[in-house]
């Protein structure tokens, strides 16, 4: 009987996580907690941060057997072995490795966002296109390090997007092994947009350029928005079929909105619906950051470079944009205020704000929120094309 | 290195080509909607009005609807500030949230005849 | 270097929906555009209907990867094929050919479902039987025009039912191919109804019928209204067990609604549950509707018979409701107003209205919306019967 | 065509064949209700008051929470319509959403424990 | 023509449900209506009862096809069979199979519970521990009758844990076979708590300490609130992995409540994504208990004791509570009322709230109720963390 | 047998160790936060207030928004017992649900800009 009884108990205490725990799960385990704390006290995109962060410390508690990477690394993957093996994060990763949750959450974007300010100015495309630099410079910069191959150094570009479910999407297909750094590093520079961008506008325009007045936006009809949605999909999806998941989503998502006569549906994309998916989302990013899967030989490196080559991407991103600003400032003879170059970063709906901030610092007067709101979300379609571009060339 | 050039170059020019489409899409629309809207004022308006007709129950119960909403956010409005005598500056009716859109529209349809039918 | 960026852009240029655009996928473009304008200008019935002709808009912009019609034209189905090479829409789609999503809107429907005035005035089940004409008159007609299968005919027939759940799952089950076409026929014409019945009404009935004020219903028991949905049931699913998904969740989501103490789910089933299978229902049944499946041979006689169908479908059940309608005034010594009769073709909530109105319309005092709901919603009972004996003697 | 009448007549027969077993069963369960409630009006009484006993802390939670609805109703009906000095005729209080459903219902009780011990 | 119809006719008789339906089908769908009768008439944890009531139901209709209990009883189970050949409730029962409903159900449960009155007096988790004595004694005493394996007495113990997710969670991975008795069984003495308790806290105490009136809590700081999910994840789930599906969950959703940043995301764990998995998975429970499962020989005895058993759970785990928190009364010179030490079992809130009444008929000034919290939250842990001891031994 | 016995002594032994070392936990990061909250009074605030420094648009935002909750809620709750006249006791308002949470909060902050623009 005692020896039973001590027997039992050594079992378990064998089978407890202490038994396992290796230095790199417990470095994990605290950049997770930082990443909440993050997430908590500074609010750093919470939505995300916080349940891929949770993610990633549940899948750093070792022998918990919620995810198991081991199931995902083989090519091609045994679906079936899945169901019999998996835990429940590798459950609920199969949305993400079958590319279902970014584009649903995408459709909850959609039905949230308002393009009126960019049908009101299409020029703000221009913006939001050339903000786009910041992913194809990133390419390069990645290239260069030579640790990458050239799948994960377009995965780790699409960080300069400065769009989460467009970064998580490409890399779930480009490169699955490095999704939780990416994830961590796009959404963690999102957050930090207040931080990063004002030194570089600052820099790069002058005082007379940030204290231009824009003129007031046109109102735009009701129908102008409904064909939007409708007319941009048909476009996009024919010259680049690979953007149709997340452009085909987002539009829907926006028609919904916009139509007015399916209230339901778009109450629930944008609640219910994405705030699921958000959750099963984060939680399985965050996941396959575990110390099983980067305990590989060179990740260090990786991550190092990773944390490097996403900063180049949103400084890169955000001078691209001004400078393009300035280049319709001049063009315009001085009616575009080039501090809405900024915002064609996306980061929805920060660097918009960012852009009113500053400008509002260089004259009380200036209310810029509208017009950067229009690069804002030309960004957002900028970097969905963008991610289309790489998957075609490099998928 | 080559190829990374090459891949980010032609990124970056297909990202302009399309997005300049859009903005020529939009261009496009735009101006025919504003045109069609001048050219067509009278046109149109018949067109809603027929659109009325063929759909006599709906539409009605809609316009009902729309109606009683913004009387509805009047008299709340209305009610709390007369109550507080002061200033409205601050304070705004943001939204008032009809329950009971899930209620079957023939539920309220009937509950509607039924008042009518004690009258 | 020059020779590789033409090469890249040629590359992609093949890639585009311009290489693979053809007439076919031109036309469905158009016609989904169609639908879209028809749903948000004409409202009809517009939940479901943005939802179908967005998925056949993207499914007709060549490339876009999200449905892939051959994966699911093989029997039996490869699941495992499907989970490695499915697009976003095909993933989706799983939910529809493994027949979950339209009991799971059957649910939403019960849970919004008030089933007093069939309970008060039991005799309607009859209106809603002999509106059933309609489906097994359009059987015989389609099994006439000789180029549909027995199992294709059944599922045109269902059209007639003027229920879309009912149609989408029994053609899910019988003829999977015509999916699209009957989904847009269905929904079509039940947008339809104001226009459609009210000449067959006046063609069929006396102005001295139409005038008939029918007595006012007797309350029913909070009881009686809990007992309904489990009696019925039991009973519906012992004599039709081919039926039991559909009744079964629709008893259950009306059990939901009367009990009264499960609140929370009832609120569930009918908002966000209902909504986000509608979105996907929608999108995945429209997307059936793709130049790929639609290019075979003979395809446009079928979509064109469809359309022929559909409308002889909702004639028939009309007429033959109203028909029994007038047995059942003669029968009762003109008690009856033989206009609720039309309303048995479910269309729910629209054939109730479209009986009110014509009914105000010979008699202002005439008050038929709650005697006609009782033939509605026994309509939607009926075609869930009547589907479950098509897929018993076909299936 | 003989098989494609057969099942068309099969098939209506049996849509009717249900439905009219349908309707006799609520005949009969619906007189059956009548008939008991006639019969055994003392007994159901009992059988209520039974129930509430050996159930009484939700039972009386619940019924405080439907009066206090009621209550609640009333009052903003009242308040609206006193400050409106108007017709009533065009404004019902259609569903008052008593949001907070989510609070578990301990933490409500735990709040008036805390309000009640300082009383 | 008329052979035809006749033998037609006869086809659809031959597969109707009365062709098949046995006197056990017929006992069980009187059971099932009983217990849709208690959840409504009676309100017995109606949220669950009444769906695993219907699944019931719907199951033991012969015929209906919902459920197919072969399909789930060979080992490995054959998932693309089941794609293949399930119905409407082996697919949603697949959630449950593979383990993902109960964690999500504890996520909606993490988000609302409050940890504040545990976190004041953490000695309440002596309590909460205490009470795991019914796990434990029907365990022995499930092994001492001699008709259940070590796995299926494992799940039966389970009961006495007094929380429904875990019940159903512990008996779908040690013996899936008896899930739906025991999940009916954990239910009905759940709601049956007001009943069973009282009688045994008065028997296990005297008036003297039933009077003692605590002290109030002490106010608990929003940061330890935030730490607590964090802390205590970190903690078990080291100690024990085998729950960190449960207890990963459920902190993480009481992370999403206490940090006040994702507001969002704690909305729709509490409401649209519980209540979905809570259908899905009261329906597919339910289902389980179907006659074709359990007829077996030897099933009535089993189902006999598993109620006896149940029983008795529920009692020792009142029992052990009660008399730990007789110990902590006489260790702490009486300023702990022994009757909190009955919520330990949790059954959250009724235990605690069945405490509050004892306590008050004894000293109408005594107000019990957040004191009981304490233990009776500590409870739900408890037993998860008893699940994941038991999975790990006999598993 | 034995097995069972031994089986269910290790089980609650391990149910008592796990709860027993979250008590020891809650103590000692309880008692650590105590301890930092007197120590560190100071420095404390000066976090909080660099936080808001660096992040100034949500920040002022969020406040913004509590602070307007409480204020509607006082409103409402004043108008509606100011015409009630009457006895506060048994009403309380429990909960304000500000509808539109749904609207990205750029919308809100556009609408602001332009009410402002128009003063
Ligand atoms: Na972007
Ligand atoms: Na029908
Ligand atoms: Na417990």
């Amino acid at each position: 009987m005692w020896n039973d009884f001590i027997f039992a108990i050594k079992e378990l205490a064998l089978e407890s996580g202490f038994a396992k725990i290796t230095l790199l799960h417990f470095v994990l385990i605290v950049i997770a907690c930082v990443f909440i704390y993050l997430a908590i006290a500074r609010k750093y995109e919470p939505l995300l941060l916080l349940p891929i962060a949770f993610g990633m410390l549940l899948a750093n508690l070792p022998l918990g057997g919620l995810m198991h990477p081991e199931l995902w690394d083989v090519s091609p993957i045994d679906y079936n072995l899945i169901l019999h093996n998996g835990g429940l994060l590798d459950l609920l990763y199969l949305g993400v490795k079958l590319g279902i949750f970014p584009p649903l959450i995408f459709l909850g974007i959609g039905a949230m966002t308002d393009f009126g300010p960019l049908i009101a100015n299409p020029k703000s495309f221009l913006l939001g296109a050339a903000a786009q630099f910041g992913i194809f410079g990133t390419f390069i910069g990645a290239m260069a390090l030579g640790n990458f191959t050239e799948k994960q150094a377009g995965a780790i570009a699409i960080i300069g997007g400065a769009d989460g479910p467009t970064a998580i999407w490409l890399t779930s297909k480009l490169a699955p092994e490095l999704l939780g750094p990416i994830a961590l590093a796009a959404y963690s520079y999102m957050a930090l947009v207040p931080i990063i961008q004002p030194p570089i506008m600052k820099a790069l325009t002058t005082k007379k350029e940030r204290e231009v007045v824009m003129e007031q936006l046109r109102p735009v009809s009701k129908l102008e928005k409904i064909l939007f949605p409708i007319l941009v999909s048909i476009l996009v999806i024919l010259i680049l079929p690979a953007a149709a998941p997340l452009v085909g989503m987002l539009m829907l998502g926006n028609l919904f909105k916009e139509s007015g006569v399916v209230e339901r549906l778009n109450e629930t994309a944008q609640n219910a619906l994405i705030n699921i998916v958000t959750i099963f989302l984060g939680l399985t990013v965050g996941a396959t950051a575990s110390a099983d899967k980067l305990s590989q030989p060179g990740f260090g490196l990786q991550a190092l470079s990773i944390i490097i080559l996403g900063l180049l991407a949103f400084s890169v991103g955000t001078a691209s944009g001004l400078l393009f600003g300035k280049l319709m400032y001049w063009a315009t003879g001085g009616k575009v205020n080039p501090l809405i170059g900024s915002a064609g970063v996306s980061a929805v709906p920060m660097a918009a704000r960012v852009s009113q901030v500053v400008g509002q610092k260089a004259n009380p007067q200036n209310f810029l929120l509208m017009h950067a709101m229009g690069p804002n979300v030309a960004g957002v379609i900028g970097s969905a094309v963008a991610a289309g571009v790489l998957l075609s060339m490099l998928g | 290195m080559d190829r990374a050039f090459n891949v980010a170059l032609v990124g970056i020019i297909v990202v302009f080509i399309v997005l300049v489409l859009i903005i020529l899409l939009i261009k496009l629309y735009s101006s025919l909607i504003t045109w069609a809207g001048k050219n067509k004022g009278n046109t149109a308006k018949k067109t809603t009005i027929e659109t009325k007709e063929s759909n006599p129950v709906s539409e009605s119960n809609h316009v009902m609807s729309v109606d009683n909403n913004m009387e509805i956010v009047a008299v709340i409005t209305a009610a709390v500030m007369a109550c507080m005598q002061g200033s409205s500056s601050s304070l705004r009716v943001r939204s008032i949230k009809r329950i009971g859109h899930t209620t079957p529209i023939w539920n309220i349809a009937g509950r509607n005849e039924q008042i009518l039918s004690k009258i």
